[in-house]
């Protein structure tokens, strides 16, 4: 394993110091993100879960978008105590809204913190974006992947608005229902406490529908071109949630793959997108919400509205979103 | 044997060992149908447990705070089931220690984890093994068995409940993204499970 | 060799469809990149240079910033054609700033361009950066590298406040001597066409003093933690041109490193820069100049002064550095 | 011997046919003291010199053509300093084609090589490889050889010229930013230049 850290135990502590040096308009207390300048008197956003998804979700943090991060150690989820503490940390007195990706993990800790807290009102938005996961009693359910960025981006704008925690709660979940995801994996990723591979995967072969801690996804095939590729991915987007009118696309970098190859993804994408007679909206090209070092990319499309598209172009300033301000 | 909080404590500091021992096995486990956490995650739990004060008045008392402790710095989805275990267990073992009273104890720890997790036997989860080794702890009890042999046999019911996750299809956690894939590998939490009760054996008679 | 693209031949042309597809604010036209919207009556910057340093230099272009760019096939710069083109088509009438790194290539390329442009004021300005090479008779002179993400900003700020050709060109030469990079790779690049890594490295060494095009460094060490490693990075810049007062502070990925580990290594920056009684007044910390897949970073340092620093300030909008619009 | 114009072309043939070949060898060659480039760039700019039209009336004319389209096709170091050693030997060269004239001409692109590229015999670039060749062409010709052994000592001092960089230490190009760890490997445009000047037996005799 070959990485730029400090120690396995602490590559996340040490993020962080570096996160609060590089951005004076966040502060770290406690394993918590949160924003400098808190907000007052509107709904405040709090997500977290594993780390290794930067900038997921700390860097997600500030005006417009999130309120508080809980970061937890590498691919686990924070314990209630950091997502407590954020929520009391935050509330302006208009509530707190949890943004929650669906793992077990996730969920129990939000769950558990959210009973620990009184006298705060507190809402739950689910993201479960993850086409490659049936959605059925066999299952956790649908992962959260990267439709947690439109969410967390969507919801972020209308509570700087002013909206109430009920209206802000709705539309992330409307935002959650409209959007789908898919992922694949050219290699795996490696955690630092494992040092190595967490699965192999021989040199022309690609997995398909993976997560983002790393879990193997549901099938392998022969390594093929960006073409073919993107065309799985939006087939498999498509296939649950057909493309329609103006969408949001967001081609994604698992962490290890260079802009130029996403760019390269994104080309084939949006020609699926208008050969079905949809149109790319907006767009997003990066890296959002990776995996450690994995190489690959994902697909998550929104079908969005007017609403949603004057949302998602509302000021936002954070290190890893940011435009209008 | 002194106090039913010593033995409580005795019994997690096993725990911290042998999930020490194991921390690799545990981890490839779950590299194998999860994410590569669960031995680091055990691992720093119960070191916090154990560079804790595992002081307190009676057994109950102890494992209450060992569960709080879990719940505080392990994360994950084995932090809050495991914690809530313990704290469960904690609560309803009762002063003077017995055997009757153990098996019950352990029994409402193992519900504990259904009932915050949603989940059932044969989902391919730690109650897989936790649940056959309730059930065994309490019918050793039932036919008189001394707490040495009734450990023993929830131990081995546990692991015994651990292997039998190999050929099943995940129903819960992580593995259940896989689908079929999950099958043909052992759950982490389920050989996790089965390391926390076998630790029974080393900590001594409880009553 | 797994990369998400069509064939190796299709890299760079496939990326540029996408960033054309992606961003509204970019025009594509013969292989050029340019705003959508030209800027009219004021200074004009052009760059280029070999792809596989994305987002460098097509993501710089937009308000605030480039005016177009010029990308090469992989690691190799533009012919002289596409210059001609961008600059014949840039020009506002107050002339053309060439930003050229300091690559025989492009300075033949730029060079040859710059003869063969007619009735536009073309002045150019080197950047040389890189102190892992001795700048003497005995070499091609310091390398282009990080910096040119300081000089395209800060000149690119000022040609859009209307400044005249001399000066946006003296003020670029000024912050490329201001400034000294040094990069550090963990792993070899991939070249789409060579299919293999440029250089072995084994798993237990370093590369210190490695460029951005897969060029092996000066030396190798043995694999060292965050700290040491920003250490030898921090002495390498530092040694060269002392640390005082404010830095511009770049940690930049070479593409295959997650944004994780920059934050552990600027982390240790920091430190080091206050311990040398200096501060980082502003930094960045991403992926701004790469070199493909390679997994390492690279450390730029800019000595700034309070109107460098208020030209860093002011707003630009790319798709690869955004603040204040 | 048809025309000087087809001369031309049938050489620069030759040279798109022998990078080709070469390629992994160039591209491994700069991958080792450069950027892993110099194959592919040399496969592209001769490939487009023959996919266009090598037509012309003169060798001259042919040669300035093909410079133009390495300059605008080729990029990096080797596109400017190959492209302008065609156009300055195309203009250099008269018609109709002698010994003497082509000695000339092909000492004028290379000399237009060292003049953009500021660099000089020894610097381990192209130049090491085509300084011994341009003095072999003109020594072949003033003892009176024919264009077929002129051309054969031209392709032997520039192949021995290339491996002769191989104990240098790079002063121009890429490969100087390696100081002393340049040394030990072959300049790829030397190695490259090499090819060109050995494709000029295969065009048969110039004059
Ligand atoms: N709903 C659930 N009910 C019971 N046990 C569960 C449930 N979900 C997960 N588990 C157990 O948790 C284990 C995984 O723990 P761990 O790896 O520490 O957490 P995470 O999956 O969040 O990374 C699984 O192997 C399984 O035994
Ligand atoms: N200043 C120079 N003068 C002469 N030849 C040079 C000079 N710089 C580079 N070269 C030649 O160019 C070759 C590299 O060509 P190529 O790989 O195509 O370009 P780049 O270095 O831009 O990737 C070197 O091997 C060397 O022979
Ligand atoms: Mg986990
Ligand atoms: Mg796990
Ligand atoms: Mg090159
Ligand atoms: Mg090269």
């Amino acid at each position: 394993m070959k990485k730029l850290m400090n120690e396995a135990g602490s590559v996340v502590e040490d993020a962080l110091r570096g996160m609060a040096a590089a951005h004076p308009s966040l502060r770290v207390e406690g394993g918590v993100v949160y924003r400098a300048e808190a907000k007052r008197g509107r709904v405040a956003l709090v997500s977290g879960g594993g780390s290794g998804h930067e900038p997921l979700h700390a860097g997600f943090v500030g005006f417009g978008m999130l309120d508080a991060a809980c970061p937890g150690e590498i691919f686990t989820s924070p314990t209630p105590d950091p997502i407590v503490a954020a929520t009391i940390g935050t509330d302006g007195g208009a509530g707190v809204l949890h943004i929650v990706k669906n793992y077990t993990g996730d969920v129990l800790n939000f769950e558990l913190a959210g009973e620990m807290v009184e006298g705060v009102e507190v809402a739950s938005v689910l993201v479960d974006d993850d086409v490659a996961v049936l959605d059925s009693l066999y299952t956790a359910g649908r992962r959260g992947t990267g439709a947690t960025v439109f969410v967390e981006k969507i919801a972020g704008a209308l509570a700087e608005e002013g909206a109430p925690l009920a209206e802000v709660a709705r539309v992330a979940a409307d935002v959650d229902a409209r959007s789908r995801s898919f992922g694949v994996a050219l290699t795996s990723c490696t955690t630092p406490a494992a040092g190595k591979p967490t699965f192999d995967l021989p040199g022309d072969q690609v997995e398909l529908g993976i997560g983002i801690h790393g879990e193997p996804g549901r099938s392998r095939v022969r390594l093929a071109g960006a073409r073919e590729l993107a065309e799985i991915a939006v087939e498999a987007v498509h296939g649950d949630l057909p493309f329609q009118d103006d969408l949001l696309v967001m081609v994604n970098g698992m962490g290890g793959t260079p802009l130029i190859e996403l760019y390269g993804v994104f080309a084939e994408v949006e020609a699926f997108v208008r050969g079905k007679g949809a149109r790319v909206a907006r767009s997003l090209v990066g890296n959002y919400v990776t995996s450690l070092d994995m190489q690959g990319f994902s697909l998550s499309v929104c079908r969005a509205d007017d609403e949603l598209l004057r949302l998602w172009d509302a000021p936002v300033s954070t290190p890893g979103l940011r435009w209008g301000r | 044997m002194a106090s039913s909080a010593g033995w409580a404590a005795a019994w997690v500091a096993e725990v911290a060992r042998v999930v020490t021992a194991d921390r690799e096995r545990l981890t490839a486990l779950d590299a194998a149908i999860g994410d590569a956490d669960h031995g680091a995650n055990l691992e720093r739990g119960f070191a916090a447990v154990t560079s804790g004060s595992t002081a307190g008045g009676t057994a109950g008392e102890v494992l209450v705070g060992v569960g709080n402790t879990l719940i505080s710095r392990v994360g994950g989805a084995s932090g809050p089931l495991y914690g809530s275990a313990f704290r469960a267990m904690g609560k309803a073992l009762e002063e003077p220690v017995t055997g009757t009273g153990f098996a019950a104890a352990f029994q409402a720890g193992v519900e504990a984890v259904g009932k915050l997790g949603r989940s059932a036997e044969g989902d391919k989860t730690m109650l897989d093994a936790l649940l056959p080794a309730s059930r065994a702890l309490a019918g050793a009890v039932r036919e008189g068995c001394d707490a040495r042999e009734a450990f023993r046999r929830a131990a081995e019911a546990a692991l015994a409940g651990a292997r039998a996750t190999i050929p099943l299809v995940a129903r819960k956690g992580r593995a259940s993204y896989l689908g079929a894939r999950s099958a043909g590998h052992e759950d982490p939490g389920a050989a996790s499970a089965a390391l926390i009760v076998g630790a029974l054996t080393a900590a001594g008679p409880a009553w």
